[in-house]
């Protein structure tokens, strides 16, 4: 028989307003097992949590019973409380009677009948409760980066620095992803490539950092602390440690119709390729579907010239098998496909393009050498039009576009709209636009920038059609705010594309068992609290697999994702939640209904030998539970039909006492 | 037709016997009337000869009893009907007993009796019955005989045989038959059809009668728990007697919750009924809901599926959806 | 006195009997299974004929579950509640002899000191209308007992042949009943119903059963009986499942436990199985370790123990109900069959 | 075996008991939500925080009954969205067979149901509950699971 | 119109204990009166009664204390399951119910009139004999030797030491022997297991051997008896056996023809043998 102390928090007015604290103080003293009841302005103080551990000491209390806020908010406070006080934090119950109680409960008659009944649930509960301990579990010092962008990188060098060694995985031949492909950044304009490739070359160069590029995650196990990851490292055929990435091969390769990627295959290059001149690393790969050698064995002309002797034909892809302490997804975005969009004509005219390609039109190491010439005819436009939200903030193009806006296409629009006008002057730039949102630093300074000193047309308005047509293209739009149509024949159409997560994030989710929106995002623990975690411990979320964001956003994001990295990987051993499943072994007759549910592979069997009652033994299979891997989900407990299983903490008696309590 | 007759059975197992590949036949026993056949574990050929019977009452399903038998030494022999061995293959799934162990023979099956089929057919002084053809013979004390046909007067759980394929076995005696349709989900989409109050009407008045003897329980091939929740004074459902209408309902309902997905629908629960309650319909009704909702499935048909209530699919239908199919 | 009515008449008798107490009798049951339970009378309900009820009349005086005592728990104080009232008076119609010796078997059990006044108040207030057995089940085993189907006991027995029906008062009670039925009941001889009696009885001697014999049982075979090693084979197919002890008429165990209410504590008794693993379990051990123990010690208690208490009464009454209900078929004429026989490897063990 | 017949007061309104099992990570925090926002439902409806909607036993839910409850409704993440990935998936399928066998022995199909409440969704937390607790009102008391020890 | 009228032995009284004393880390004695403060019934020694927390159980146990104890009843309870988990946490004040007398006793007045006795006992197995010794020591003229052989696994395990250091070890004519089974610090008397030391001490058979303890104590104490030419018919003991009703009614307790709670607890070993064997 538990000790109890009840105590009620006001909560200032925000509980005592609608609930009268001394009534259900009171009514909890009548309940068994309580010895102590009080009230008092704010429990979650220094003085409130100063009266819990002076009760604590006077009436020998065993249990808590905390009337106050969601458990979601000082829970963990009232924990720490009960162990100052000297008893186990799990002897805790909170009774939630301000967010559902008090503040949705207009008068005090009901809401003081409600708190009763919730206190009553709980002291319920803390009679059954035991105490419990978590269990501890050593912590590999390893990190692994799941994407070399921009975000993969800034993490695996902040963690690095601090230490530890890190692994970036990145699905392509080089890291740099997006940004790598940008030409100039917002507001400030300066050279995208300028401030990245000197990260990814730090990223190379630095001890702690081992990049493992053109591979991808094949298997993850374990939890945090302690994961087990497969990697599959791709074969590129070409010996990474021998490659002297002098791109020899690259200009000898008698294949050239190799659709160039990196430029979103607005040119070639040939079978054996560098992605771009700054790679990293920097090191040559054979496209196996192009390679004349590797398709059909005639050829071999890259090996004849590479003198450092790298390339190897019989490359086999590698499986690396290494233990991590905690996994970084920074798996960042891709443009969704506008083919879906059939007003914009993106597929029936080269020259309608994405505001990536525009990227790479403008870039200096892009298909055009930086000049901005048309995919169609190689002439320079002189008029642009660049249509925003192309699948953004589009709740009913269901299946082609997203609800969510894309955040960056606003800035990066009039980024491009005034690179053209400072670079051709002669060319009319219109942008369509639904909105023109720049919360920012610096951020409408430059929107302004583009409209007043560099002359572009902003029409607010959607365009409703684009039709090629003599080798121009006739835009129809509406221009909302002086009520018109428009008729604007255009050289270019550039589409701002909604971004969406990378393919690979889905699947990768599942392997980390980490969870995800509808949109495919990560999701975070928490959304204010907790941006760069997932819910499942020890994974953490970097840049815009999370959600859409810029670069110096998505740069803090991945330097807050390592400071968190960090901080679990300083620690030797992690402390688990208790509240675990456990069987019991008596009852357990190894069914495996339970290993079938768990999302964890938490349940494994094992043969035991009990002693039975007529001193015979019976060797039986049972069921037995890993609590360091268990996340106390609770799934095999029902799925027991014998009840062997049950949940640490939430244990079957406990919530039926609770059943029991509300119901009485 | 038998076209396995006790002679069959009676020579390879002797056989079986005499070689050493098995210690024990696990087989019916004869008893004091035609139809009081009790499971038995014989040892020897004589006493197998003396005592073993095979007849239109040899329906008792054996495979619980392999829990038990495969912890002794030696193999034992089972002869399994279509619907026995559904039950078997269940019991392998969750690793309930060692296959190894384990002569299993395959014996076709079209329809067994049971006392309280043929009891309700010939309720005063019944004497013996048999099989004649396609008929069923009842001889009675004081109203003579009485000549049925055999296959529309079987029990329930024949009349809706789920198959007459012997899904598991070391050895087939005589052909192996096919899944069926039977229609055995009529009488539960009859009651699908009937008003909630209709239903509630009839549950009552079935579940009212329930002495809580636990026979359905400790025949059932699937409830094989070490202690079942309902003795065990720390599940907080224990309960030995039903005490009000509530425990009788929740003791069928949890019941049935707990094997759905692992019944395999043979039926012995209703067999053995002493209140002749059919709460094969419960179960029934969970397959029939798992069929329509997550894709058919047979407990049992295959060694080693995965039971659907530890399964899911992503596109499965939501709690409500389910429920508007269920009430026409 | 006897008296009579014509069959056709029985109704207005049975609604006659109804008026003086609540009135139960076998009435068979509907939908699919029709076989007699025992039922409040109402209007125009047809007496079922049928031999026996699917639950043995016991459940009259000693019910499945029954409430003892209810407590309030305040605080430290405890409130004890006595739940008992008086019963009121009931009439059973139509027990057969079987199931009235019973009666006899349950009240040295629940009448001895100290008395059970659950029990005594309904005995007390119960008047039991017995009915002769003109049909005979092949399961019926009365006589093995020394129960005799052609005379009745009870307050007052009945005979039913094609045309009447005939009642018997054996005791003050019956007589005091039969008058309030005033000239629906018809006086007649004693003799009339011999005929009646003597077809019983050669009806009962041609049962498939008739030849079991209690020799081998009574209170002083526990030596020789306890350790016969064919209680092996006999119980190894026994699910321990409580059916036998449920349908069985002179089966008492029982356990007491408490139920919460939320508000109070209800504490009730409800039948128990000594087939039940459970039963004797206590937190030091388990004296009945094994399923084989346990069923021993249900026809020991039966055929030993009982008769050993009680002046050589055995705890069978012969109705048969667990002969046909058992789901394996196992039975107390099986088990007394094969140990009656003289077992040549009885002294191998 | 009923302990105590009390008066009941023949035209008092009546006031269903509801029980809502909430897992931790989306529903209770909708519930949360709700109550940040102020957005006030029935106080009939009482919580029951759970880590995972796969947490409810079937037997949770038949004791509620027996316990006096008139109806019990249980929210989860969305499918896809479970804290464990997989939780409310097989308590779907649960949940759909348990109340479909309870519709099928007669109990109100009202009485019960599965929503899917997201830690953002206060306002449908507030919505659902007091659309469930009208219906529960409509339906009336529990009769069909009730165990009459428990009624006071 | 009320039964209630009608005595129910099914039906408890109230209780309260006045006062726990914690004898060794898992055994508490308490006692036990009526609200008004007086005995809840008369009982002879070896009786049992049957405790119980509503809602939490009911369980049979030993009255400890002696019938010449006219002010309360006392129970010497080892913690060992749900109602005594209870029981342990129970404060002075609080309520219990209780019923009984029942079982049969010891027979202080007709067996034991006048002969010497040995008592053993092992553990908790002192309980139900301490009721006999103090019944024995308060008609002491009524008996001959009392020798009282008593071990438990420690000397912290010894139930009542108080009271057998400062009352039975100070009286004439009883002869205390205690042990205890394994070396102790501060444990300066006899140290082996109870059957081994009854062995040691070789009792003269012209007495009347008591025996309680664990069964495997009680198994070993009996052959050692046995071996020193004592015969079964001079031996006593007590059994424990799961009772429910207490009134020889619900089988529970059912051996052969005997039932543990009416014609038990307290057995001589010839009687024991004529039951099946089904104790241990």
């Amino acid at each position: 028989m538990q000790r109890i102390g009840v105590f009620v928090c006001w909560c200032g007015s925000n509980i005592a307003a609608t609930v009268d604290v001394h009534a259900v103080a009171e009514a909890a003293k009548l309940e068994p097992g309580v010895v102590f009841s009080t009230d008092y302005q704010y429990m979650c103080s220094q003085a409130g949590q100063n009266m819990i551990i002076d009760a604590v000491k006077e009436h020998k209390l065993t249990g808590l019973v905390i009337c106050s806020c969601s458990p979601r908010m000082h829970e963990a406070t009232f924990r720490k409380t009960a162990a100052n006080a000297g008893i186990n934090p799990y002897m805790v119950e909170i009774a939630n009677i301000r967010e559902q109680c008090s503040w949705v409960h207009k008068d005090m008659p009901t809401g003081t009948e409600k708190a009763i009944i919730l206190a009553k649930a709980a002291i319920a509960k803390v009679h059954l409760n035991t105490p419990l301990t978590p269990g501890e579990s050593k912590v590999t010092k390893r990190a692994l980066v799941i994407g070399g962008g921009i975000a993969g990188i800034q993490t695996a060098l902040d963690i690095a620095d601090a230490g530890y060694p890190v692994d970036i995985v990145e699905k392509e031949p080089t890291i740099g992803g997006k940004m790598a492909q940008l030409d100039k950044t917002f507001p400030t304009l300066d050279c995208a490539a300028c401030i990245l490739t000197p990260k990814m070359v730090d990223a190379a160069q630095n001890e702690n950092i081992r990049i493992i590029s053109y591979a991808k995650v094949e298997e993850v196990g374990g939890f945090v602390g302690n994961f087990h990851v497969k990697i599959r490292k791709k074969a590129r055929f070409v010996n990474e440690d021998v490659c002297t990435g002098c791109g020899l091969c690259t200009e000898k390769c008698p294949q050239k119709k190799v659709p160039n990627a990196f430029n979103l295959n607005m040119d070639n290059h040939r079978a054996i390729y560098i992605p771009f001149a700054q790679a990293v690393p920097k090191v040559a790969v054979i496209d196996p579907d192009y390679c004349n050698m590797l398709k059909n064995g005639k050829c071999g002309v890259c090996a004849k010239v590479c003198t450092a002797g790298a390339i190897d034909y019989k490359q086999e892809d590698q499986i690396i098998e290494e233990d991590y302490g905690a996994i970084v997804a920074a798996t960042g975005y891709n443009p969704i496909s506008v083919e879906k969009f059939d007003e914009f004509a993106y597929s029936q005219s080269k020259d309608v393009i994405t505001s990536l390609e525009f990227e790479r039109l403008t870039n200096a190491a892009g298909p055009t050498a930086g000049k901005l010439l048309r995919p169609s005819d190689g002439e320079h436009p002189h008029t642009i039009v660049f249509v925003q939200c192309v699948g953004s903030r589009c709740a009913s193009c269901a299946g082609k576009g997203k609800e969510y806006c894309s955040k960056i296409c606003c800035m990066y629009t009039a980024k491009h709209a005034m690179l053209v006008r400072d670079k051709y002057p002669d060319t009319e730039v219109y942008v369509f636009y639904i909105d023109v949102r720049t919360p920012g630093k610096n951020f409408d300074e430059f929107y302004r920038r583009a409209v007043e000193e560099y002359g572009v047309h902003y029409i607010k308005g959607m365009v409703g059609k684009v039709t090629p047509e003599n080798g121009k293209l006739k835009v129809q739009a509406s221009d909302l705010l002086a009520d018109r149509q428009l008729h604007i024949d255009a050289d270019l159409v550039v589409l701002a594309a909604a971004i969406e997560p990378d393919k690979s994030a889905r699947p990768l989710a599942t392997m980390l068992t980490a969870s995800m929106d509808t949109n495919d995002f990560f999701t975070e623990a928490h959304p204010k609290l907790r941006p760069v975690e997932s819910p499942t411990a020890g994974i953490f979320l970097s840049g815009a697999c999370q959600g859409p964001k810029d670069i110096p956003e998505t740069v803090s994001q991945a330097s807050a994702a390592a400071a968190k990295v960090i901080g679990l990987l300083s620690k030797n051993t992690l402390k688990g939640n208790p509240c675990v499943a456990q069987s019991d072994e008596l009852m357990c007759n190894g069914c495996s209904s339970c290993a079938n549910v768990c999302p964890y592979g938490a349940i494994t069997y094992v043969n035991k030998e009990f002693r039975m009652p007529d001193r015979t033994t019976k060797v039986r299979r049972v069921a037995s539970v890993n609590p360091a891997v268990c996340q106390g989900c609770g799934a095999c407990t029902v799925a027991c039909p014998s009840g062997a299983m049950d949940l640490n903490g939430f244990k079957n008696n406990q919530i039926m006492a609770e059943v029991d309590a509300i119901c009485k | 037709m038998q076209t396995v007759t006790r002679e069959t059975l009676l020579d390879k197992a002797s056989a079986l016997l005499a070689s050493g590949e098995v210690s024990r036949v696990l087989g019916w026993k004869k008893g004091e009337f035609a139809y009081d056949v009790t499971p038995a574990v014989f040892e020897s050929a004589e006493e197998m000869e003396k005592d073993f019977v095979y007849d239109i009452f040899s329906g008792a399903n054996f495979s619980k009893y392999l829990i038990k038998e495969t912890a002794k030494e030696g193999k034992v022999l089972v002869f399994l009907k279509p619907c026995d061995s559904y039950s078997f293959n269940q019991l392998l799934t969750e690793h309930r007993f060692d296959r190894e162990k384990v002569y299993a023979i395959g014996i076709p099956c079209d329809g067994m009796m049971d006392a309280s089929t043929v009891k309700a057919l010939a309720p005063e002084g019944l004497v013996s019955a048999e099989r004649d053809g396609d008929n069923l013979v009842i001889h009675t004390l004081y109203d003579g005989d009485k000549i049925l046909p055999y296959a529309d007067n079987l029990p329930d759980r024949c009349r809706h045989c789920k198959s007459k394929k012997v899904v598991a076995y070391d050895e087939m005696l005589g052909e192996n038959g096919d899944v069926v349709d039977s229609h055995r989900f009529d009488e539960v989409a009859e009651l699908e059809a009937m008003s909630e109050d209709a239903r509630f009407a009839f549950w009552q008045n079935e579940l009212s009668r329930c002495i809580r003897c636990n026979a359905c329980r400790d025949v059932c091939p699937a409830c094989t728990c070490e202690k079942c929740v309902f003795d065990n004074p720390k599940s907080g459902v224990e309960n030995k007697a039903i005490s009000d209408s509530y425990e009788e309902k929740m003791f069928h309902i949890i019941r049935a919750f707990h094997v759905a997905g692992r019944c395999t629908d043979c039926g012995e629960c209703s067999r053995v009924c002493p209140q002749n309650i059919p709460l094969h319909l419960l179960n029934r009704k969970f397959i029939y809901d798992i069929d329509r909702n997550y894709g058919d499935y047979m407990a049992g048909a295959e060694e080693g599926s995965r039971a659907p209530l530890v399964n899911y699919k992503t596109e499965d239908p939501e709690a409500a959806d389910v429920l508007e199919r269920g009430d026409k | 006195m006897m008296k009579k009515c014509p069959v056709s008449a029985l109704n207005t008798v049975l609604t006659a009997l109804s008026g003086v107490a609540p009135l139960y009798l076998p009435v068979n049951g509907k939908g699919k299974d029709t076989r007699a339970k025992y039922t409040k009378y109402e209007d125009g309900m047809i007496y079922s004929t049928a031999l026996n009820t699917v639950r043995s009349a016991k459940d009259f005086f000693f019910p499945q579950t029954e409430n003892l005592v209810n407590f309030k728990v305040d605080g430290k104080n405890i409130e004890i509640i006595d739940p008992r009232e008086e019963h009121e008076d009931f009439i059973l119609f139509g027990v057969r002899a079987c199931d009235y010796k019973s009666f006899d078997v349950l009240d040295r059990v629940f009448l001895s000191e100290p008395v059970d006044s659950y029990y005594a108040s309904r005995r007390a207030h119960g008047i039991v209308f017995t009915m002769a057995c003109t049909r005979p089940a092949e399961t019926c085993f009365c006589t093995t007992f020394g129960i005799d189907p052609s005379e009745p006991q009870g307050d007052v027995s009945c005979y039913m042949t094609e045309t009447d029906v005939y009642f018997d008062a054996k005791t003050e009670k019956g007589e005091v009943v039969l008058a309030k039925l005033g000239d629906l009941l018809a006086d007649c001889e004693e003799s009339t119903v011999n005929e009646q009696k003597e077809l019983i009885s050669s009806r009962m001697k041609a049962l498939p059963l008739s030849s079991l014999s209690t020799e081998a049982f009574g209170g002083d075979k526990l030596d020789k009986l306890f350790d016969d090693p064919r209680w092996e084979s006999l119980s190894e197919s026994c699910l321990a499942c409580g059916t036998c002890t449920y349908v069985c008429p002179t089966c008492q165990c029982y356990d007491i436990k408490d139920f919460d209410t939320g508000h109070g504590v209800c504490r009730f008794r409800c039948w128990d199985s000594c087939m039940y693993s459970e039963f004797t379990k206590m937190s030091a051990g388990q004296p009945r370790l094994t399923q084989m123990q346990r069923f021993r010690q249900r026809f020991m208690h039966k055929l030993v123990y009982y008769p050993a208490n009680n002046d050589g009464l055995f705890s069978c009454v012969g109705c048969g109900r667990c002969l046909a209900s058992c789901p394996i078929s196992m039975n107390i004429v099986k088990v007394m069959k094969t140990l009656s026989e003289e077992a040549e490897d009885n002294g191998s063990k | 075996m009923q302990v105590n017949e009390s008066n009941i007061v023949a035209n008092e309104e009546f006031r269903p008991k509801i029980v809502a099992f909430c897992c931790n990570w989306c529903s209770y925090a909708g519930a949360d939500l709700a109550g940040n926002n102020r957005l006030a439902y029935p106080a009939d409806i009482k919580i029951i925080r759970v880590p995972c909607s796969c947490r409810v036993n079937p037997m949770f839910i038949l004791r509620a009954f027996q316990r006096g409850a008139d109806g019990v409704i249980l929210c989860g993440c969305h499918p896809g969205d479970c804290h464990y990935t997989s939780g409310n998936y097989y308590t779907r399928r649960r949940m759909a067979m348990l109340f479909s066998m309870l519709n099928y022995l007669g109990i109100e199909k009202e009485r019960t149901r599965v929503e899917w409440v997201s830690a953002a969704e206060g306002a449908k937390f507030a919505a659902t509950m007091q659309d469930f607790a009208e219906k529960v009102k409509a339906l009336g008391p529990n009769k069909r699971l009730e165990d009459l020890r428990c009624k006071q | 119109m009320a039964a209630n009228n009608r005595p129910e032995a099914l039906i408890p009284v109230l209780g309260v204990a006045t006062d726990i004393r914690i004898d060794t880390p898992d055994v508490k004695t308490f006692r036990v009166v009526t609200p008004d403060g007086k005995k809840a019934f008369i009982h002879k020694p070896g009786q049992c009664a049957m405790l119980s927390i509503p809602g939490v159980g009911e369980a049979m146990f030993s009255i400890t204390s002696s019938p010449t104890n006219e002010e309360y009843m006392e129970f010497s309870i080892k913690k060992c399951g749900c109602l005594t988990d209870w029981l342990h946490a129970m404060e002075v004040g609080q309520q219990i119910t209780i019923r009984g007398p029942y079982g049969n006793a010891f027979p202080v007045d007709t067996a034991f009139a006048g002969q010497n006795l040995l008592f053993i006992a092992g553990g908790i197995g002192l309980a139900p004999l301490r009721s006999v010794i103090n019944y024995v020591r308060h008609y002491r003229d009524r008996y001959g030797r009392v020798d009282i052989v008593y071990g438990s696994r420690s000397m912290n395990d010894l139930v009542d030491y108080q009271e057998i250091i400062n009352e039975w070890c100070k009286e004439d004519g009883i002869n205390v022997h205690l042990t205890i089974d394994r070396e102790q610090e501060g444990w300066d008397g006899h140290v082996g297991f109870v059957p081994n030391y009854v062995t040691e001490l070789n009792f003269p058979t012209d007495c009347i051997g008591i025996i309680c303890g664990p069964p495997i104590m009680i198994k070993f104490t009996l052959a050692a008896l046995e071996k020193m030419g004592f015969s079964k018919d001079q031996v006593y003991t007590t059994m424990e056996m799961r009772m429910k009703c207490g009134i020889g009614k619900c089988g529970r307790c059912n051996i052969g023809n005997k039932y543990v709670c009416k014609d038990g607890p307290v057995f001589r070993f010839d009687q024991l043998d004529e039951l099946p064997e089904e104790y241990d």
